[in-house]
């Protein structure tokens, strides 16, 4: 598949009140045209970040861009005027924000905003921008679409919403949706509307979505490849099957068993000990180190790099060294590896899960 | 993606333990929110400036009077109306003690055979300018201070029941606010000042007879808001009183926000005072204030500039100092700028 | 089963009552807890979990109802020293770990609050060290007991918050959400806490979530909700497995697991009030379908039911 | 009039004296407009019921009495044809009118004047100055004004249409000048009865027979006009066709305005007098208003210190009123050593009143503190407190500072608190006797020293000071009784007993002589200024070389 | 909506009820009277007088009178104008202060947003600084020396505005609007400036910035109007300031409005302009107040959709 966006070497720090937050040191990922790729990782890993940084929408005075490409279809972004840049936005690249409740501006009823970028980047009439906006409304499920046109956010519920901020960023057929957790706060029943609407409305239009979240089940639920990221890096990279049923980083087998499953009785969950590093002061070496039981000598020296574990997967651990000892993943990520053809502990006989 | 081909040395690659405590660990030194926010404070360099401009003329309000060789009180009516005259500087051709007579430029000292230096000048009365502004600074800042605090305790006070206490008595409480609300206050400043025998008390109690509805309002919304956040309830759910509750969860968390008005509260009051001198409503002679001061300058100001331009010069640095601490003080404080 | 520690019957908080804005936010429920099991509560936002938690610990006045903990209703009017003693019995774990820790106070002041209200200890150094012990208790250590909140992470706040609690020596605590602001992998820390801390000082909890994996994880029986109303209550395993309010099961359905097999497989149901077709004046209420397992149900569907589960 | 508001510089405007004496030849300028200022707004126009400056000046302007104040500041006769005729007992005037018209055209009549006076004594007018000025003066007003008697009975009557018998309650030696005053003006009958509660509302509810006509004044405003009244008799002699007037209070703002040549002259207070000391156009006029410490007697039933005549007599010493004319009022003001202001009343030969007596209670702190020593010994106290009551402008604050400091300087054990209040609080103040000093001022109401001594009889309507000698109130009979005829003794009681008051009994202290400093343009010419009555009379001013 | 405007029109009347009740009794608790000092009159015309002004009654039949007729708008006679009536005063009086407020308003506040907007846009840049100097001198000189200053240069020296007066139609109030203008200008810059800062990092303008939004459209058609409104809520003390401010101007520029009056009543206790002025300003701030409130709902839809605020 075509590669449409691609990001090398990111690096980007905030200037504080408290020095310098090294927010993103060196990430490196690639979108194909039609997937879903999902970035997980703990709260302050530089998730938001990166793809505000692909936006070019971090505030001017206070982020520096350091080093990197962001290359959209060959061009790299970091490097276009802002005329240009807004070219872009809401246009080939477009983006649904967290907070349903603050992202609409209270101020200018729904149907102008669905139409805003409309206007801008299609050469349309008014009026045929309003039709648009209905049968945008239309599509993303709000029943009515003619007569909520002409109402202001407040009026709709936070799913509601959450829609319409949908059908914004979807105005103009974007080849680049970035979801940054939109559903994180959404209840479960409206949640899994949403996301029902986005895999539905991915199809129709073809576009490749980023999709950040929290929740690894969400995860599981709409994406085709898994970015992991901690401490301002993303520490493993597969496919869906690759990252839940063949992990190889520490923090991801942390993450995927301080989740009780529903079938399963642990006794004790796995918790990830102690807390994420400073980006203030990050640690030398590889920053998830000393909250791991498998941390090594190395790690506290030099940070890792990626080491393939597959065409499509590969993780940033010093474990998939081979100078490293071999070392039992949690009883967790033990079960899971059973499942996946390939890993150590597979068990199956048949082939892989596709 | 790229592979690392250096080959580490060999023991790099022993395991280690990680001691669990170790990740508790906080490295950042313990400051407390008031020590968090002098750092701000300290990084704003208007709000320095500002705070040590303030310091000088409070210091000044009380030191200047004894430095001039001449005191406020004193009439020396052969001296009446000189221009500022200054020692050292008066080689530079300015504050040399050369006014306008009669539309000529002239020596006033000389033609009124003066040997003393009055730094600041004189007024009609030929009393030290100098000493007068000091002492009127004196007086200035009282008010200001006496009425901020007044307008602090009641307006705290008020909206705190109201907010704390809500329902019934925050209805009443809030129905009267309305009405106050609706009262020009200037107009009941000026009925008040015509009932009282004039003088500091009258203008400190006409400053705070309405002044302390925009405190008690952010009061009351602070209240409102901390009320209900969730370590308060954890207080309540431990059996705290409402005393308790008040003195130990609300009032150190809103005194941030009360210091921040007050900040805003003593210009207005200076202000207030200055333009009630301008209506006559001001002191009572010989009583001076920055109000006075200016009220008797500005008719003069094409001819003795002076008597308008010191007065003038403090009471806008004490307004922009306050109000630029004031705003210092609101991105230290206020939780909302926070990052 | 163990005793029954709480009993709540037919409790209901109504907002702004009397007035347009009238919210039922909680309408008539009624359960028993029992002495050290764990009882989870779930539904959507707005439905009254935490309302019925804060009512309760008597953080609001019920509208009407009663709570009745170890045979006296906590709604009477009592005097003072009632009150405090069951201030000390009855604890409550806050959402919002930013939020539930006063930003003014060193963590020593807001663990030993309770301390002092309930003059439960002599001297500071008494005080001092008995913080210390609750901090090593929930994985923290005496040097932070000098800090102030805002200097610890989300996951260390609420274990704070759980010492705080712990400080008057409870025997009942209410968790209003106390995960769901955490991240993914800190939660682990938290729930793990709680559990350790109920089998060594045999604690009662009402954990209210909306995360169903937690909640099953760490509840004995759970209850859902709806609206105000409690629609299904029953034993975690079997609220799982045989979910018989159709909110439940449409609930049950929405929740993504982290599992790229499953997921690919689950289906959702919805829920549509409207089609229990409720007849007017026919009795809808709690019901014992099976043993333990109740459901809001109305005499009909009762009846269908337990010819399901049969 | 009770010239009791001292800061008064900007209120009235005025001429050069020495300017006035030759008939203009030459009348200049197409253009005879004049912009002036004035510092009130007119609060009414009905002559029975003004009381004020502003009300006197414009009435003087637009309105003509039997007589009216000349050139010369002489009352000369006016809509009365020449002299009247007096009866033997100096007790029944009849004056003959001249042919005139009111601004309708129509004719005025002696009868206007038998409304116009009757109606300022009918009580429901409620005039102030009716019975003031007339109690005493004409037959019955005293009665009518007692309520003994009813208002028809004054004691003056229409004989014909122009022909008017005034008859007096006693002979009066300067009762002539009386009939400039503003209060014995002519109003028309059925105008003022068709008019009825409008009467005097605007201009165009107004009648006028003098030299203006007044215009755009609508009762409350800030400007109007005056223009040249087509149907006043003497309409030859009038050359100005229209005088703008707005009112302004600040002294900056009229400076500004006359620097810009918008207004024609503008009063100046002391600082701006100083600046201006040298330019051309700056003119300094000395008013006849006196201006005084009123020394209280008696407090709530008790006698105050200041019932001891030493200390009176040291506070009066205790002073430098050069200075405080020069430098402090610095307005053209000149110190006071009399209470009968200078350049007010002159004998046959030219003498000033004034200097009859010479200079009393000039400052002297010797003598100051001598009295004061005896004063406090008398008392039996080292120390006094007393409070000076003064108003509430700028300039009594100002001068008010200026007493204090030198007064407690001057007298070792006195402290002074100073009450500054607006002017009708120190009126109340007054009449209730709720004061020890009070700052007070006296102007005249005609041109005889009698307007000024009357002031201190024994519970006289003024005395709120419990001065009482009954020396000094037998001389006041004398003076209008057994000596009215004879002029010389007349004038020697009358400084006898201004002797009395000021340097033997010390009653009260003169400060000033209000003086006023004002700009004007160079090509102002012919305004008068009168001492008493209305301030100025336009009659004769023309503009040249503007 | 309408139930509020009932409401908030209710109150209207009751405060203005009270004020008027509160001058009322504050007048005759005052020193001095006005008749008192006009010594010469005798009992027979004291008694004309007092009876003309009412004044011979008991005061509560007073107040009734006075209440009566302020209903049917009749505000009593001057005083000090032995002629006029106190409605007629303010009504001649009223357009020349109306006209200097309205345009030291609005210019007031024009200028203040769009400085406070560029400080905002180009923060701690030149700019900023730049208008912020502005504000802070239009709140730390006193009106009336600004006022002294602008006659001095723009009238006397310069020649460009009359000095004064109200006779040169509209540039007569040019010199008085501009000095009226400066505490709004300050005050608006100083909100705008403030709130512009906080609207741009919300997240909506974050929003508006991802549809591909330019730089002059994010700040004018997104952030402005919602940078707005918390600069209406100090609109009404704004305006009542203005009225403060026009007493002090009108004198400065001998301009003929209610302000400058007020102060001359106040020296010459004339009680019912006093009374009449207050009453009218009273009530003057009591409609912009509500219309301030009106317009924040016009602004705000959430506000105007949900029937007022609280
Ligand atoms: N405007 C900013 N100024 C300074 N630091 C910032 C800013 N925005 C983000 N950061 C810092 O950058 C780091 C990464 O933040 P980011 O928002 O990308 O985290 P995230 O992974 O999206 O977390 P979350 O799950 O909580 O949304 C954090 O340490 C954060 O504090
Ligand atoms: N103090 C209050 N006054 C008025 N209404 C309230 C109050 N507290 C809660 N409510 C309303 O009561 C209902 C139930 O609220 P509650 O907080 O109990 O819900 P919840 O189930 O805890 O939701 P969440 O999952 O969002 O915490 C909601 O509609 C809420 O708006
Ligand atoms: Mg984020
Ligand atoms: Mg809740």
């Amino acid at each position: 598949m075509e590669k449409i966006l691609e990001v090398n070497d990111l690096e980007l720090s905030f200037h504080t009140f408290a020095g310098e937050v090294k927010a993103i040191r060196g990430v490196n990922f690639d979108l194909k045209k039609g997937e879903t790729l999902a970035i997980v990782g703990e709260s302050g890993s530089g998730k938001s970040v990166t793809t505000k940084a692909i936006m070019r929408l971090l505030p001017e005075s206070s982020s520096e861009f350091k080093n990197g490409q962001i290359l959209f279809n060959g061009k790299d972004l970091t490097k276009l005027s802002d005329k240009e840049m807004q070219k872009i936005r809401g246009k080939d690249i477009s983006m649904i924000f967290q907070d349903p409740m603050t992202s609409l501006n209270p101020t200018m009823t729904i149907g102008n905003q669905i139409m805003e970028p409309i206007l801008k980047h299609q050469k349309v009439s008014k009026t045929e921008a309003r039709k648009v906006a209905v049968d945008l409304l239309r599509l993303v499920g709000m029943p009515k679409p003619e007569a909520r046109i002409k109402q202001y956010p407040h009026q709709f519920s936070g799913g509601q919403r959450q829609r319409i901020v949908i059908a914004i960023a979807l105005a103009c057929n974007p080849q680049i949706l970035i979801a940054d957790e939109p559903t994180t706060a959404l209840d479960v029943t409206i949640q899994a509307q949403i996301l029902e609407l986005m895999k539905d409305l991915q199809k129709k239009i073809d576009t490749s979505i980023i999709f950040i979240t929290h929740d690894l089940g969400v995860v599981a639920n709409v994406a085709d490849r898994v970015a992991v990221m901690y401490g301002g890096k993303i520490v493993e990279i597969g496919t869906v099957d690759e990252i839940f049923y063949n992990p190889q980083h520490p923090y991801t087998w942390g993450l995927l068993s301080s989740m009780p499953s529903l079938d399963t009785a642990e006794a004790k969950l796995y918790a990830i000990p102690g807390t994420p590093p400073d980006l203030l002061y990050p640690p030398k070496g590889d920053a998830f180190a000393l909250r791991s039981d498998y941390a090594l000598k190395i790690d506290l020296e030099e940070a890792p790099p990626f080491f393939k574990v597959s065409d499509t997967h590969s993780a940033a651990t010093w474990l998939l060294h081979p100078d490293a000892p071999e070392v039992e993943p949690p009883l967790a990520i033990v079960e899971r590896m059973k499942k996946f053809p390939g890993s150590r502990y597979y068990e199956g006989t048949e082939g892989g899960t596709y | 993606m790229k592979h690392d081909l250096q080959k580490p040395p060999a023991d790099s690659f022993e395991r280690i333990e990680i001691d669990a405590s170790h990740a508790e660990r906080i490295t950042k030194p313990s400051l407390s929110f008031w020590q968090d926010a002098w750092l701000r404070i300290r990084k704003n360099k208007a709000a320095i400036v500002s705070m040590f401009i303030l310091a000088l003329i409070i210091i000044m309000a009380f030191v200047g009077p004894m430095i001039s060789p001449h005191d406020a009180e004193t009439q020396t009516i052969t001296h009446a109306n000189l221009p500022p005259k200054v020692p050292g500087i008066e080689k530079l051709g300015i504050m040399d003690g050369v006014g306008t007579l009669a539309g000529k430029e002239v020596d006033l000292y000389e033609m009124k055979k003066v040997d003393t230096y009055y730094w600041f000048g004189t007024d009609g009365l030929g009393r030290d300018m100098f000493s007068r502004l000091w002492e009127g600074t004196q007086i200035s800042l009282l008010i200001a201070f006496i009425a901020a605090l007044i307008d602090m305790v009641i307006g705290v006070a008020y909206g705190g029941i109201s907010g704390y206490y809500g329902g019934r008595v925050d209805d009443v409480l809030q129905r009267i606010v309305e009405i106050l609300y609706g009262i020009p206050t200037l107009v009941i400043v000026i009925l008040m000042l015509s009932f009282m025998k004039p003088g500091i008390t009258a203008i400190i109690i006409a400053i705070t007879i309405t002044g302390w509805i925009g405190m008690s309002r952010i009061v009351r919304g602070q209240v409102l808001k901390f009320k209900n956040q969730e370590f308060v309830l954890a207080s309540r759910t431990l059996g705290a009183t409402n005393g308790r509750i008040i003195t130990k969860h609300i009032l150190p968390n809103i005194l941030g926000i009360i210091i921040i008005n007050t900040m805003f509260t003593i210009p207005t009051a200076i202000f207030f005072e200055a333009f009630l001198s301008f209506i006559g409503l001001g002191l009572q002679p010989p009583d001076a204030s920055l109000g006075t001061l200016i009220n008797d300058g500005y008719k003069l100001v094409q001819f003795q500039p002076h008597i308008l331009l010191f007065p003038s010069i403090i009471i806008s640095l004490l307004m922009i100092a306050f109000n630029l601490l004031g705003d210092g003080l609101r991105d230290a404080l206020d939780p909302k700028m926070k990052d | 089963m163990a005793e029954k520690l709480l009993e709540i019957k037919n409790l209901k908080q109504y907002f702004n009552q009397g007035k347009p804005n009238e919210v039922r936010a909680v309408d008539d429920i009624s359960f028993d807890i029992y002495k050290g099991e764990t009882l989870g509560l779930v539904g959507e936002s707005g439905c009254g979990k935490s309302t019925t938690g804060r009512t309760i610990i008597r953080l609001y006045d019920a509208t009407d109802g009663q709570v009745i903990y170890d045979g006296i209703n906590v709604h009477d009017k009592k005097s003072k020293n009632d009150l405090k003693t069951f201030n000390r019995k009855m604890q409550m774990i806050f959402q919002d770990p930013y939020a539930s820790l006063n930003p003014r106070m060193k963590v020593l002041d807001i663990i030993a609050e309770g301390l002092d209200i309930h003059g439960l200890v002599k001297n500071s150094k008494e005080r001092k060290e008995r913080v210390v012990e609750l901090l090593e208790t929930v994985g923290l250590n005496r040097e932070h007991a000098d800090r102030y909140a805002h200097e610890f992470s989300g996951g260390q706040r609420q274990r704070l918050g759980i010492a705080r609690a712990l400080a008057v020596n409870p025997e009942f605590i209410i968790a209003d959400e106390p995960i769901s602001a955490l991240d993914v992998s800190i939660q682990a820390q938290v729930v793990n806490l709680l559990k350790e801390l109920q089998e060594e000082k045999g604690l009662t909890y009402l954990f209210i979530a909306h995360d169903l994996s937690m909640v099953k994880y760490i509840s004995d029986r759970i209850g859902v909700m709806y609206f105000g109303k409690l629609v299904e209550l029953a034993p975690a395993e079997d609220l799982y497995n045989n979910p018989m309010h159709p909110y439940t099961q449409s609930l049950l359905s929405a929740i993504p697991l982290p599992d790229p097999n499953y997921e690919r497989t689950r289906v959702r149901k919805s829920y549509d009030p409207t089609s229990h077709n409720y007849q007017d004046g026919e009795e809808i209420a709690m019901r014992e379908v099976t043993p333990g397992h109740f459901v809001y149900c109305s005499e009909k569907e009762f009846a269908t039911l337990q010819a399901i589960s049969n | 009039a009770c010239g009791g508001d001292d800061d008064k510089e900007a209120t009235k405007d005025t001429d050069e004296k020495e300017g006035t004496t030759e008939e203009p030849e030459v009348v200049a300028d197409e253009d005879q407009v004049l912009n002036l200022i004035m510092t009130a707004e007119i609060p009414t126009m009905d002559s029975a019921l003004v009381t004020d400056a502003v009300g006197f000046d414009l009435l003087n302007n637009v309105n003509e009495g039997l007589y009216r104040l000349s050139q010369e500041n002489i009352a000369v006769p006016a809509l009365s044809d020449g002299e009247p005729t007096v009866s033997e007992d100096g007790l029944v005037y009849t004056f003959t009118l001249r042919d005139s018209n009111w601004s309708d055209g129509t004719p005025v009549t002696a009868n206007d004047f038998e409304y116009s006076w009757k109606r300022a004594m009918n009580p429901d007018t409620a005039s102030e100055y009716g019975p003031y000025m007339m109690s005493g003066v004409i037959k019955n007003a005293t009665a009518i004004s007692n309520g003994e008697m009813e208002y028809t009975e004054l004691g003056i009557k229409a004989l014909d249409e122009k022909t008017l018998e005034v008859t007096l309650e006693k002979p009066i030696p300067y009762f002539l000048s009386l009939m400039s005053f503003g209060t014995f003006l002519p109003q028309k009958e059925e105008f003022v009865t068709a008019q009825g509660e409008n009467y005097a509302k605007n201009s165009e509810a107004l009648l006028y027979n003098g030299p203006f006509t007044l215009a755009n004044w609508d009762g409350t405003g800030l400007s109007w006009q005056l223009l040249k009244n087509e149907q006043y008799w003497d309409k030859e002699t009038v050359k100005l066709t229209e005088i703008n007037y707005d009112v302004v209070k600040e002294t900056a703002t009229a400076v500004n305005l006359y620097t810009n040549g918008e207004k024609d002259r503008a009063g100046l207070s002391g600082e701006y007098a100083m600046q201006y000391a040298a330019d051309p156009e700056l003119l300094t006029e000395l008013e006849t208003s006196v201006f005084y410490f009123k020394y209280n007697q008696e407090r709530g039933g008790e006698k105050t210190p200041l019932a001891n005549v030493n200390i009176r007599e040291a506070i009066s010493k205790a002073f430098n009123k050069e200075d405080l004319a020069s430098v402090v009022l610095a307005n053209g003001s000149t110190a006071a050593y009399s209470f009968i202001p200078k350049d007010f009343v002159f004998d046959e030969d030219g003498n000033d009143f004034r200097d009859a007596n010479g200079d009393m209670a000039v400052f002297n702190v010797e003598e100051a503190k001598a009295a004061w020593e005896k004063g406090l010994s008398e008392l039996g106290v080292t120390e006094l407190s007393l409070e000076i009551l003064g108003g509430d402008t700028e300039l009594s604050k100002k001068m008010d500072e200026y007493f204090k400091s030198q007064l407690e300087t001057n007298l070792p054990g006195l402290t002074i608190t100073l009450k500054e209040v607006p002017f009708n609080v120190r009126l109340d103040l007054d009449t209730n006797q709720d004061y020890d000093i009070q700052v007070a001022g006296w102007g005249p109401d005609y041109q005889d020293p009698f307007t000024f001594l009357s002031l201190w009889e024994t519970d006289g309507g003024n005395n709120q000071m419990s001065y009482s000698n009954p020396e000094y109130d037998q001389l006041l009979q004398d003076i209008n009784g057994s000596l009215a005829q004879d002029i010389p003794a007349r004038w020697e009681a009358m400084a006898k007993a201004e002797k009395m008051i000021v340097d033997q009994d010390f009653a009260v202290g003169p400060i000033y002589q209000r003086g006023l400093m004002f700009l004007q343009k160079p090509y102002v010419k012919g305004v008068i200024a009168h001492p008493f009555g209305g301030d100025y009379s336009y009659k004769w001013a023309y503009i040249e070389g503007k | 909506m309408a139930k509020y405007i009932t409401r908030r029109v209710f109150y209207m009347f009751i405060t203005f009820f009270l004020i008027a009740t509160a001058t009322f009794f504050l007048m005759k608790a005052l020193p001095g009277s006005p008749i008192s000092s006009a010594s010469k009159l005798s009992p027979t015309q004291l008694a004309v007088v007092e009876a003309k002004y009412g004044l011979d009654q008991p005061i509560p039949v007073q107040y009734a009178k006075y209440m009566l007729n302020l209903a049917q708008g009749d505000l009593g006679n001057s005083f000090q104008f032995k002629n006029a009536s106190v409605t007629d005063l303010i009504i001649d009086r009223l357009g020349p202060s109306m006209l200097l407020g309205t345009q030291g308003l609005v210019l007031g506040v024009a200028i203040g947003i769009l400085l406070g907007m560029i400080a905002a846009l180009r923060q701690n840049t030149i700019w900023d600084y730049g208008s912020t100097f502005v504000a802070i001198i239009g709140i730390s000189i006193p009106s009336f020396v600004f006022a002294t200053f602008l006659q001095y240069w723009l009238a006397v020296e310069w020649k460009i505005f009359p000095v004064g007066l109200w006779k040169d139609g509209w540039v007569s109030s040019v010199l008085p609007s501009i000095a009226l203008a400066m505490g709004p200008l300050a005050t608006a810059s100083r909100f705008i400036r403030t709130e512009m800062i906080e609207v741009l990092s919300s997240d909506y303008i974050t929003l508006a910035k991802s549809k591909g939004a330019t730089g002059f459209e994010v700040a004018f058609k997104h952030a402005f109007r919602n940078a707005l409104i918390p600069l209406v809520t100090v609109l009404g003390p704004l305006a009542a300031g203005l009225l403060t401010g026009s007493l002090v101007i009108e004198q400065i520029f001998a301009i003929p409005g209610i302000g400058e009056q007020f102060v001359k009543s106040i020296m010459s206790n004339d009680f019912s302009i006093i009374m009449g002025t207050t009453l009218f300003f009273s009530a003057f701030l009591i409609v912009v107040i509500f219309l301030v409130d009106v317009l924040y709902g016009i602004i705000d839809p959430r506000i105007r959709l949900s029937g007022g605020k609280d």
